[in-house]
C-alpha cells in the first residue's frame, strides 16, 4: 500500500450515470483483482472520507490503472467533474483480492451495478491466464450497461430488470436460467463463483451456489474509516471458531476482506448496509 | 520573527513520561500502529494511543458502524477490541519495539474493570501510559455512566493510582454539564493528565430506510465540526486545574494544533484526520514547529501564554 | 408511492396554537421578520421565533461577534436586543399583524426577569406563545446556569405556567449530561412543548492574531456540523417526555427536516441556513410535503411511528 | 434587495490577487456606489456563509455590475476559479450608500487594498455628475495596483509601503502630502473625505479629518451572519445618546452601514475586526 498522486488520464462516461476513471500508476505495486484503492475526493470537509473503489483494470506495461464508478452522491459528482491532467489523492492497492479458481472448476463472474469494475478487471487477468470465465452482467434498465471490448472476448451474458437488453430478470436467475438451459455445465468439473453487486445479489448467489457446493467468492462493501484496519469500521458478520465466542466475529472489508468466502458470511446482519 | 538558529524545543513530559513532540495519534483512529506502518513513519509520532483496551475481548457493534455527517463522521465501533489477553500476546510484541511512546487506551464498564485490566497490563505489557476513556458513547452500560459523576471519576482514578506509577491520563467526554468539575475529579484522584475530548453523542437517520443509520441508533461524532467544542473544553479545562490537558477534536491541519496549544494544551491528538490523511501528523508537526519558531516559542509551555489578555 | 389526491395535513397544535406547517425559523437568526420580508413570503412560515428579548434594553457582547467555523458558525451576539419596552414600541406593531404564528424568544438573568418580560408581554404584545430560553451559552450570568439545573427549570416553568395560558416552549442546551432530565422538568412544571437545540458551547482562536476570535472567548456552535447531535437530542427526548419536540440544529436541507421528523420533533426551526439560503425554509417545507405524500402520511404524527424498530 | 442568480460575464485578474467579476444584473434594483452584495460561493458546508462584496461599478444600459475581490480564504478561492457563463448566487443591493459631498465641498477618496472596488464605483459616479474628486490608491507594493482607464479620468495619487510605486507612504500620508504641497486645497470651500480600506487606515483617516472638521464616509468590514439586519452580528460601536444609556451603540453593517460618519465611530473596540 501506498500514498501518492496518480494523475487522470481519461475519465469518461460509459453508461449512464457509470465513469471509468483511468490513471498513472507511479507506485512499484501491483494492484490485483479484487484489490481497492481510496481517493480522497477533495481538499474540502465535506465529502470528508475517502472513498473506496476497486480496480477496474491494471496495465502493467503503461502502468496505469482505472476504476469504474456510479454518480451517486457528493463524493462521486465531484470526481465525475474531473479532467484528464487533473492529480488524485489515492492510497492502494488495498485488501485482499480473488484468489483462483480450485482444480477446473469454470470461473462465473456476477456483476451487479457497481460491482462491474472487479469483475472486468478479473475476466481480463482469467484471459491472460487462458481460463474463460463466463460473465454475467445485470443492471435495473439497458442505460446502466456499458458497450465494451471486453464482452467481445468473454462470454458475457446481459440480464436487465425491465428486460430492456438481455435476459429479464436479475443476473443471479439470468446464470441459473443458462444452468437449465445448457447441459454443458454437467460437463465442466463444476463452477466457482465471483461475485460483485449489491448485497440481496450476493446473498442470492450465495445461497444458490451453497446448494450446488460451488465455492464463492464474494466482494463485500461498508462504508470505511481508515480502509487500512485500524478504525473496525468496515466491518462485516462472519462465522467463526475462535473466541469471542458466540460463534461469530466481525471482520474488516478492507483488510480480512473485500472478498470472502461466501459460506463466511452471516447475511442477515450484513444486510445493513445496502 | 525568530532567528534562524533558534530550535524550539517540542519535548513533552507527562507525569514520569516524555514525548518527543507534541503530535500524538487518538485512540481508536489508529489501531495499534502497524496498520499505517506503510503509510507514515511511526517514529515521527509524539505519542500512540491504542484503541481501546477492555479486560475481556469484545467482539464491538453490529452493523453498520460508520457514516459521514455533515463535517465529520458518526462512529459506533464499540471497543471492538482482542481484550486485555488477546493485547498482551498479539499486540504488546508489536508495540513494545516502537520508537515512540505508546499509551494504552482503558475501557470497562465498571471500577473493576479498569483496574483488572490495568493490572493485568502493569504486569504482561508495559507500555509508556494509559489513557482512561470514562466517556466512550457507544457501550452500553459502559464508560459514559462512570465518565459523569464526579464522585466516580474520582474513585476509580485513585485506584488506578494505586495500581500504577506510570502516567494516567483521563480522557474527558464533552457530553457533561460540566467539564471542568470532572478534569478536577481527575486532578483530586491523581491524575497526571486529563485528555479532551471524546466524541460527542450523535445521530443520523436513513430516511430512505427509515431508520437511523447506525446499528446503535446514536454515535460518536468526531472530525473537523467538533474543534469548536474541543478547543472550548481545553480552554477552560486548561483553566481548572494545574495538570497538563492533551487536546484532541476536529484537528485537520496545523493551524487547528495551534489553536489548541494556544489554548492551554500541552499536546494534542489527530484522530479522524488520520482517516482523510495518513500524513496529517507530520504536516501538523511541521506547521507547530514552525509557529514556535516564528515566534521564538521555545517551549510548549511558552504557547500557553502567547495569548493575550485571556 | 401515495396516491396523487392524497394531501398530507402538516398542521401542528402545540398547546392552545395551530401552526400551519412544521417549518420554523429560529430565534436569533431571524431577526424580527420584516428583515427578510423582502425574500421571501413570511405567510409560508409555520412560526417565527423572535429574537430573544429580555425585560430591558441590551447592546450585546462586544465585537467581533460572529466567525465561520469548520461546517458551521460561532456567534456571540449575546441578547442584543430592545428590551420588552422596545419591542412592545418597535416590534409588536409588525409582528401582530404576520400571517404566522410568532412565538416570542424570552431570556433573562434570573426567574424573575423572566417572569416580569413574560407579565409585560402578555399585556403588551400578546402573540402566538412563549419560546423560553433557559439555554443561551453567551451571557454572563445568564440563562445557561439556570438552564442546567432540572429543579430550577421546573421552578422557572412553574412560574411562568401561572403568567400565561399560551404556549409555552422550553428551549433546551445541548451542553448538558443529561437532557432528557431538564426536558422532564420542563414537562413537569407544565411546559407545552421543548425545543431543543439551542447552541453549542465553542471557541475558535486566531492563530495570527494570538486571541480568541470572539470577543466573549466562547460562544454558540450552530449549523450543519450540529445536525446529528440535535437529531440525537430529539430522538431522546421525545422518549422521556409527553409533550411535542421542536427540533432544531444544523438543518440545512428536507432530508435534514425530515431526519427531525422522523426522530420524533412534531415541529422544526431552521436557524444558520436562513443565512446561507434564506429560501431554506420553502425548499424544506416542499420537501417534507413530497415525503409525507410519497409515504402516505396523513400527519405529523405519522412521521414518528415510520421508524421501524426503534 | 433580491435574491437571483445572475451569469458571470468576466472574471479576470487586474492585479496581484485582485479579480474584477462582471456579471449581468437581471433585477430592477439599481445598486448604488457604497452598497453590497452577499454571494453563495458555493453549495457546499465550507465556506458555508455568504460573502460580502462592494459593488465596484454598475452599468445601468446593459444591465451589469461588477465588484473587485482579493484572493484570500476559501471563499474568494473558489470565486476566482470561476467562470464566464457560470451562474452567481446573488442577494442585493444591500445596505447604504456614499451620500454626495455637503456645499462644494471636492471629494476626496481614499482606497486601501480590497476598498479600492467601492471608491471606483464612486468615482465614477461623481464624474457622471460631473463632480471631480481625488482619488488616492494605497496598497502594500506594486503589484496590487491595478492599470485602469479610471486614472485616466480621475486625479489619481498612488502610495504603495515599500515606495515601489508612487508616493512611498500610506495613502493618508500621501492624502496629506498632497495638501501640503498643493497650496490650491484652500480655494476649494472644503474637503469631504470618502474612505474604504482597512481599520487603521481608516482610522487615521477620521483622526485627520476631524481635526480639519472635513465630513468623514467610512465603509466598514464585519463578518457577516444574515446580511440582512437580523442577526445583529456584523456590528460596529458607534457613538449614541439613545438608549441603551452608555453612550454607545451597535450599529449593523449590513444595515445602518456599511456606510458610516467617521466621528460616530468608537473606534477602539472595532479595531477588533481587522
Ligand atoms: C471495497 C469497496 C469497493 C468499492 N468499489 C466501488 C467501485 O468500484 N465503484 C463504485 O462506484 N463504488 C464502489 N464502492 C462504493 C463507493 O465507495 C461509494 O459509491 C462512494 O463512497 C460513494 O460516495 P458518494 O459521496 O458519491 O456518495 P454517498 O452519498 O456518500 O454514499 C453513497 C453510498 O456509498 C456508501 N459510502 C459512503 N461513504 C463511504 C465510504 N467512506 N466507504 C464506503 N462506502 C461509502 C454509503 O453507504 C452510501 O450507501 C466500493 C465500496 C467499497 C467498500
Ligand atoms: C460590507 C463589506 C464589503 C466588502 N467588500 C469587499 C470587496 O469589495 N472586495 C473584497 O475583496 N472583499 C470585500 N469584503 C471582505 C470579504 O467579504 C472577505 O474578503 C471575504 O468574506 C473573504 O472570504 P474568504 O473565504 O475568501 O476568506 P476567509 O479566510 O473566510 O476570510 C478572510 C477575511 O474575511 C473576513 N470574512 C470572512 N467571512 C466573512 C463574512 N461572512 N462576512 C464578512 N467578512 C468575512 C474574515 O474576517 C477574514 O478576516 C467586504 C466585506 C464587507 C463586510
Ligand atoms: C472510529 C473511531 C473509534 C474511536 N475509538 C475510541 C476508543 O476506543 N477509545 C477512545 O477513548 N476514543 C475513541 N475514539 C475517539 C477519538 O479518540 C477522539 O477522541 C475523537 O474522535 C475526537 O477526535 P477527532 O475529531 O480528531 O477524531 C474513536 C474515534 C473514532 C472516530
Ligand atoms: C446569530 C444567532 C443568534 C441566536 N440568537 C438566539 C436567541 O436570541 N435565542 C435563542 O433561543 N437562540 C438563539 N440562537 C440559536 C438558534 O435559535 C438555534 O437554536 C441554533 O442556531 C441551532 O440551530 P441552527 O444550527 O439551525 O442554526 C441564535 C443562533 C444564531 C446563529
Ligand atoms: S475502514 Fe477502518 S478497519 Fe476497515
Ligand atoms: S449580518 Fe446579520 S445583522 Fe448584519
Amino acid at each position: 500500500m501506498d500514498h501518492f498522486k496518480p494523475t487522470i488520464i481519461r475519465n469518461t462516461s460509459i453508461a449512464q450515470n457509470y465513469f471509468e476513471l483511468e490513471f498513472t500508476w507511479p507506485s512499484h505495486s501491483v494492484p490485483l483483482p479484487g484489490q481497492f484503492l481510496t481517493l480522497r475526493i477533495a481538499d474540502q470537509i465535506s465529502p470528508l472520507l475517502r472513498r473506496p473503489f476497486a480496480f477496474s483494470g491494471f496495465n502493467k506495461e503503461d502502468r496505469t490503472a482505472s476504476i469504474i464508478y456510479e454518480k451517486r452522491g457528493p463524493a462521486t459528482s465531484i470526481l465525475s467533474a474531473q479532467l484528464p491532467g487533473e492529480a488524485l489523492d489515492v492510497i492502494g492497492p488495498l485488501g485482499n483480492s480473488f484468489p483462483a479458481p480450485i482444480n477446473d472448476n469454470r470461473p462465473v463472474l456476477v456483476a451487479g451495478g457497481v460491482g462491474m469494475g472487479p469483475m472486468f478487471f478479473l475476466a481480463e487477468d482469467f484471459l491472460k491466464h487462458n481460463i474463460h470465465p463466463l460473465l454475467f452482467l445485470g443492471a435495473r434498465t439497458k442505460a446502466f450497461i456499458p458497450n465494451l471490448d471486453l464482452f467481445q472476448k468473454v462470454q458475457t451474458l446481459i440480464s436487465t430488470d425491465d428486460g430492456t437488453a438481455g435476459f429479464s430478470g436479475t443476473s443471479v436467475s439470468c446464470f441459473q436460467h443458462y444452468l437449465e438451459t445448457h447441459e454443458n455445465h454437467q460437463k465442466v468439473s463444476g463452477y466457482e463463483v465471483y461475485a460483485c453487486g449489491p448485497n440481496p445479489m450476493m446473498q442470492a448467489l450465495d445461497r444458490f451456489s451453497r446448494n450446488q457446493s460451488w465455492p464463492t467468492w464474494l466482494s463485500m462493501e461498508q462504508t470505511m474509516g481508515c480502509a487500512v484496519g485500524a478504525c473496525m469500521g468496515c466491518v462485516v458478520k462472519v462465522i467463526t471458531n475462535t473466541p469471542p465466542p458466540q460463534g461469530f466475529a466481525y471482520a474488516r472489508v478492507c483488510t480480512e476482506g473485500p472478498i470472502f468466502p461466501g459460506h463466511t458470511l452471516i447475511w442477515e446482519e450484513n444486510h445493513g448496509q445496502q | 520573527m525568530g532567528n534562524s538558529n533558534f530550535q524550539p524545543d517540542l519535548r513533552v513530559t507527562i507525569g514520569s513520561l516524555t514525548m518527543k513532540n507534541p503530535v500524538g495519534v487518538a485512540s481508536g483512529t489508529f489501531g495499534y500502529g502497524s496498520e499505517y506502518e506503510q503509510l507514515i513513519p511511526l517514529e515521527n509520532l509524539g505519542a500512540l494511543y491504542t484503541k481501546a483496551v477492555t479486560l475481556e475481548p469484545r467482539p464491538g457493534n453490529p452493523i453498520p458502524r460508520i457514516v459521514e455527517a455533515p463535517g465529520g463522521m458518526l462512529n459506533s465501533i464499540g471497543l471492538a477490541n482482542l481484550g486485555s489477553r488477546g493485547f498482551v500476546q498479539k499486540k504488546y510484541p508489536y508495540l513494545k519495539s516502537l520508537p515512540t511512546q505508546v499509551i494504552v487506551n482503558l475501557a470497562g464498564s465498571q471500577v473493576e474493570d479498569y483496574c483488572e485490566t490495568l493490572e493485568y497490563l502493569e504486569e504482561h505489557a508495559p507500555l509508556g501510559g494509559y489513557e482512561v476513556n470514562l466517556s466512550c458513547p457507544n457501550v452500553q452500560c459502559g464508560g459514559m455512566a462512570l465518565g459523569t459523576d464526579p464522585l466516580q471519576v474520582e474513585f476509580v482514578v485513585k485506584e488506578l493510582r494505586k495500581r500504577t506509577a506510570k502516567p494516567l491520563i483521563i480522557k474527558l467526554s464533552p457530553n457533561v454539564t460540566d467539564i471542568t468539575e470532572i478534569a478536577r475529579a481527575s486532578e483530586a484522584g491523581g491524575a497526571d493528565a486529563v485528555s479532551c475530548i471524546n466524541t460527542l453523542v450523535g445521530m443520523l437517520i436513513d430516511t430512505k430506510k427509515k431508520k437511523p443509520v447506525l446499528s446503535t441508533i446514536t454515535g460518536g461524532l468526531s472530525g473537523p465540526g467538533i474543534l469548536p467544542v474541543g478547543l472550548a473544553a481545553v480552554f477552560r479545562v486548561k483553566r481548572a486545574v494545574k495538570i497538563p490537558v492533551v487536546g484532541l477534536g476536529g484537528i485537520m491541519s496545523g493551524d487547528h494544533a495551534i489553536q489548541y496549544l494556544l489554548a492551554g494544551a500541552s499536546a494534542i491528538q489527530v484522530g479522524t484526520a488520520n482517516f482523510v490523511d495518513p500524513e496529517a501528523t507530520r504536516t501538523i508537526l511541521k506547521d507547530i514547529y514552525h509557529y514556535a519558531k516564528e515566534h521564538s516559542l521555545e517551549s510548549i509551555t511558552d504557547f500557553h501564554t502567547l495569548m493575550y489578555p485571556v
